[in-house]
């Protein structure tokens, strides 16, 4: 799969001009209130129709100002969550799920229906009218609404703001499986939580006043230290890929990554499975020497691969672990106290309840 | 057996009902404005006989070709009367001076001066005493005659002007005076059959027993048919 | 309240003219509600000006362009008698098209606010799931807008109980073939006496068109209750 | 398209008449309208049915009821005219009445329609804001409510244009006075040749009216793009 | 200012029944997605008649059904933010914010206009209308006109999930403001984001399932072990009160807190300011004897107080350092491998970087 966006735009004052080709998986759409994140899936969608533009899914064009395509919206087969629910207010929470399943090509895969309703807590309101759900339960509806007409694509907008934390953690691992499973569900997620676009995304688009800043694999991007004043200083952080080892009787698993072993709370994976982990930089120590006695468990060896310091009192620390690319925030002082420099050899030291399963992706 | 469909001016009805009743074989009126009829018929009603309230728009028929070759008869007269609320003091023969007097700054209801029949006979009548030019801002003109005496009936209208068929039947009207026929044309209701079957109810409408019935609603026989 | 034959005759003729011309006015208006309410195109003013017009003319002249028109000898009531074999001037059918027509204007307004009404962004909703636009106006607008085709409806039922001036008009006062219940209201206050039976008509009338308005409040009543939850 | 002196007096005096209905009747429409799409109460049905009516009735019998209970012998029109010095038969103020009573069902639907479509969650945030109920009223639903209401206004004044039968039945027909548009344009109508006259009258009609309903839609327009922005 | 609330309440199979009386300042109310909170809310701003109950603000009863009293919510006086931002589609953002203002009683306090459009940065959007905003440019202009009614308390149900995470720090401190400033304007807070809470909450009510499971200070609910399962594990973590000592140059300051000093990046209130420090649980590292060589600055004496083992993997420690309470998280495998046990003295370890600004009230 693969989605090729190029769009240009204006409404008013804002000029939205964006362009990503992304490839296959989860791509996040990450920008500041108002930066067009909303225009972009609009426009994928085909509910907007920009001044310019080109959007192709898997070389299926559904826009191309230039040659005159604009496919409307029924036939691009895109599952759009919306930011508001918009859910129909004449049918109750069953009709709302089961409004699109009659349009969807004959052989369209997609989810079980059971399976949708169970996982998004649906079952005691099938009989329900829209009009007395509560915000969260309007959005988990909605989701379960465009999954259920058995889209070849999903594009979700902010679809997990009005959810509380433990039920997020519910749905990120589905949308997870979506993605991996047999039907391969290619998604467009806006988001503004870093920590859900570490989770799910593979490819990251930053847009800001309506422009794109900077785009690529999720790697990539998180571990630079040059997005760190984009994302924010408390959301920096690197994503790692991480092999599921054993998991031991008190609920401790280990795992390997490139630099070592790690110990890790509650991983419900089985042993050989690939994960993804996040280390926020806040989240990360920095020892000269291998320290002990500590209940943190973690602590790998790293070497030093850049430092750049930035207006304020911290500095972001760039450190290769093995293979990997981590990344640290330490007060300046902490770089002058302990003489870090480029190219030193140290130790990371990150506690093992510091990696929340909602940071662990596959 | 088809019915015989008539077309006749609403002022006719409860004696044409009557009449409808004793014919051998089925009659549907159709009652309405004669203005309204007359048209109706030139764009093709299925009627087999029509009778208007109005001579002026039989001719009118007779010109449109609608009336072909058939057979054209004064059916009935009617009289003019001037009607008062009951117990109201009679009014014979009154000029402009007495009407107004009358009127005690009332006004005198009657059919539309220029398109409803009974209307264009008041006028006629009034101009005729020259009475036309004083009376014409107290009139209140309506749309039928039936109109006219409901006003009256109600006391909305201190006078009016109507058929003496209508003023006989309500009792809450007193006729005041009847206008002499020689002081506006001939009240006439002009009947033409267009088919054979409407030929046929036509000479029925002649007969001794319908012309008893029309006069038992204070109809007036035509002299001697044709 | 008892009526005499014709009296009943009339009464029937009324409720199956006032079905009819609902019946056969509802999809029309709707299309036309939502033309107005959708979409634009050159001539909207002058249709929505058309469909007002049975509202602004006397309904005397209104009946009396149907019939220059709709008559045998009309442009469209020929081509209707040669083509289909329908005759519409003098006959009941005639009475329905006046209805129709007079009832037209308040059928398209009370359709085209309703629709006015709906919120576009859920007709969007309706087409990303897969919906092509005919099954987003069955599924998602038809059925938002119920209300207000319901009162539009009950709107033209009841122009048609009352409709006098076009019907008489066009298709005369033809007892048991055109004479509608109004035109027998009309010919019974024509006759010396003719009042009582004229008020048992009026007040058959009421029943019938009160009826109508009653059951469809009843009806959108219980279509907003089902909105609204509960 | 030129007009004698009457047919002047009678295009011009059917403007005011109509004005003064439209005027008139849209505030106390609204406030009915509100009442049946917002409130519940006791005898809510009955009032519903009472305003249609109008639309039910053949307009002549609307008419008569009229002089019968807004005459000068009638209940209340005796007591508008001992209390106020108001008469209405024969008067032009009389047209007045029977043209607002002839479009009031119009006018309530239309905006009954419009109000029931706005959201309460909105009149809720306005009272939070510490508006009163009035308040609300004035600043929140009248505004949303706006092309409904003037939708509302429209097709009164279009019937109001167009009412022939309970006019001429309540005030009659007086040159100058009562004599609207639709009565001269009937009287032309029954003498015969007096087409011609009649077509002029009605074509002004027609200019009247459906410039008040392209007005209306461009004002509904400008409101419409207030609302979506730009 | 005293808030107090009691209310029963029934839709359909879902039964409310709430009490809970706070002082001055920020209550928040916490729950799950379908809890309730919405419904408390509107029942305190007059628009759900309950069942049953009684709502006093200041002493000054605005519903009491046993004694028949239901004030109107435009004689409340209370300024809600909607979950839905609930603008008027008619008018532009200035007559939205404006609308209000006319009601409040002529010597009604509030902030002034300039401040909150600044803050809110609404000062571009003034002329547009509600239909062409962004869904978090919907929600700041649904804030601000809230403010502008001058009223006199706050309800805000999730007011900032549509807002990124830098607009959010902006308006985080100016709830402060408007809290602790010379309105001293108290706010019923609806939020399913502990961060949020934990920033802004003097009191703090959470509930689950229409019913009141906890309530208390913040700072006692937070430090207490029982309430990590009500919040979530990631979210468990005490908040501290603490002073401002001084600023270094390097952009460090030092804080005093009863256990001794910290040092913290990024802050800006002036020495003598009181903050309040919030510490997750997860974020504290224990070790037997004080380590050295860390980049981590902030190294505090404690005294274990309790040990809660759960069911998972993890234990929640907690600690007392000097006369706070801290609580710390760490897997079963470092309790038995350290031997930590009631009563022990050891060290807490966290970053300084990890107190992050959101997390410093006053
Ligand atoms: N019709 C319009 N006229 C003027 N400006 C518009 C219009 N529609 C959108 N905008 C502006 O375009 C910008 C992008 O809006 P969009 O809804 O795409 O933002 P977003 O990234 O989704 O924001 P949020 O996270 O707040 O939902 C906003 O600044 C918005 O105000
Ligand atoms: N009219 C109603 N009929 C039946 N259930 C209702 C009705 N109104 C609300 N509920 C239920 O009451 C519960 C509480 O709703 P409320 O809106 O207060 O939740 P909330 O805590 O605000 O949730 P969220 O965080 O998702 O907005 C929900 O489970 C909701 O489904
Ligand atoms: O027959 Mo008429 O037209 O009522 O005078
Ligand atoms: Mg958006
Ligand atoms: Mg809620």
């Amino acid at each position: 799969m693969t989605l090729s966006v190029h769009l240009r735009h204006r409404h008013g004052d804002f000029t939205l001009d964006v362009a990503f080709d992304s490839g296959p998986g989860i791509t996040a759409l990450f920008g500041r209130s108002g930066a067009g994140k909303t225009s972009v899936i609009n426009a994928v969608s085909g509910l907007l129709h920009p001044d310019e533009g080109r959007v192709a899914v898997d070389g299926d064009t559904l826009l191309d100002t230039a040659r005159g395509i604009d496919l409307p919206p029924h036939r691009r087969r895109l599952g759009y969550v919306f930011q508001d629910a918009r859910l129909f207010p004449h049918l109750d929470v069953a009709r709302n799920l089961d409004f699109g399943a009659r349009y969807a090509p004959p052989g369209a895969k997609g989810p079980a229906r059971g399976d949708v309703i169970d996982l998004l807590g649906l079952s005691g309101l099938m009989a329900r009218a829209p009009a007395t759900l509560s915000g969260g339960e309007k959005q988990r509806v909605a989701i379960g609404r465009a999954l259920l007409s058995r889209p070849a694509m999903l594009l979700m907008d902010e679809p997990l703001a009005s959810l509380d934390a433990p039920r997020k953690q519910d749905i990120l691992p589905y949308l997870e499986r979506l993605r991996d499973g047999p039907l391969g569900l290619p998604i467009l997620y806006v988001s503004h939580a870093l920590d859900e676009v570490a989770r799910l995304a593979d490819h990251l688009v930053v847009i800001q006043e309506g422009r794109m800043r900077m785009q690529g694999l999720l790697y990539d991007v998180l571990s630079d230290p040059a997005a760190v004043p984009l994302l924010g200083v408390r959301e920096a952080g690197a994503v790692i890929a991480a092999t599921v080892v054993a998991h031991a009787d008190d609920g401790l698993s280990t795992l390997s990554i490139s630099a070592g072993h790690l110990e890790l709370p509650g991983v419900q994976a089985a042993p050989g499975t690939r994960l993804r982990l996040r280390i926020l930089a806040q989240d990360v120590i920095l020892s000269r020497d291998r320290p002990a006695g500590l209940s943190s468990r973690n602590i790998l060896p790293v070497a030093i691969a850049a430092i750049h310091s930035g207006d304020g009192p911290g500095a972001a620390i760039a450190l290769r672990a093995g293979s990997d690319r981590l990344l640290a925030r330490v007060t300046s002082r902490a770089v002058t106290d302990l003489g870090l420099r480029v190219g030193m050899e140290c130790f990371a030291i990150f506690k093992a309840t510091t990696v929340a399963p909602g940071s662990i992706g596959r | 057996q088809d019915p015989v469909t008539v077309f006749a001016a609403a002022s006719l009805r409860g004696a044409l009902d009557d009449i409808a009743r004793t014919y051998p074989a089925p009659v549907v009126v159709s009652y309405g404005g004669s203005g309204t009829m007359a048209r109706q018929i030139a764009l093709g009603a299925p009627a087999d006989l029509v009778i208007l309230a109005s001579p002026d728009w039989m001719d009118w028929l007779r010109d449109q070709g609608a009336l072909a070759d058939r057979k054209r008869v004064d059916l009935l007269r009617n009289r003019l009367v001037l009607i008062g609320p009951a117990g109201a003091r009679p009014l014979p023969n009154p000029d402009a001076a007495a009407l107004l007097d009358a009127l005690q700054g009332g006004r005198l209801a009657m059919g539309q001066r220029a398109a409803v029949p009974a209307g264009i006979y008041a006028r006629a009548w009034l101009a005729g005493i020259g009475a036309w030019d004083a009376l014409a801002p107290h009139l209140a003109e309506t749309d039928n005659v039936r109109a006219a005496l409901a006003l009256v009936a109600r006391g909305e209208a201190t006078l009016g002007v109507v058929y003496a068929t209508d003023a006989a039947a309500d009792t809450s009207v007193d006729v005041l005076w009847t206008v002499p026929e020689d002081r506006h044309p001939p009240i006439v209701y002009p009947a033409a059959a267009l088919s054979d079957a409407g030929d046929a109810f036509l000479r029925h409408l002649g007969m001794t027993d319908a012309r008893d019935t029309f006069e038992q609603h204070g109809f007036l026989p035509i002299e001697p048919a044709r | 309240m008892t009526l005499d034959a014709a009296s009943w005759d009339a009464l029937t003729l009324s409720l199956w003219v006032s079905v009819w011309a609902t019946v056969l006015a509802v999809p029309l208006a709707l299309w036309i509600a939502w033309l107005l309410a959708r979409r634009d195109f050159w001539g909207k003013s002058a249709l929505n000006a058309l469909v007002h017009l049975p509202l602004v003319l006397p309904p005397v002249v209104t009946g009396y362009l149907l019939l220059l028109s709709f008559g045998r000898t009309g442009p469209i009531g020929r081509l209707l008698e040669q083509t289909f074999g329908l005759v519409l001037s003098f006959r009941w059918t005639g009475a329905v098209l006046a209805a129709l027509v007079m009832g037209f204007p308040l059928m398209v307004r009370a359709m085209r606010l309703a629709i006015e009404a709906v919120d576009p962004r859920l007709e969007d909703a309706a087409a990303t799931l897969g919906a092509p636009r005919w099954a987003v106006f069955a599924r998602v607008t038809l059925p938002l807008i119920a209300p207000g085709v319901l009162a539009g409806a009950v709107m033209g039922f009841a122009k048609a109980m009352g409709e006098f001036g076009a019907t008489i008009t066009f298709v005369a006062n033809i007892p048991g073939q055109t004479q509608t219940l109004p035109s027998a209201i009309y010919t019974f206050l024509q006759i010396p006496g003719g009042e009582a039976q004229a008020i048992a008509l009026v007040l058959w009338a009421c029943v019938v068109a009160l009826g109508a308005v009653v059951m469809s409040e009843w009806l959108a009543r219980r279509v907003a209750r089902r909105i609204a939850g509960s």
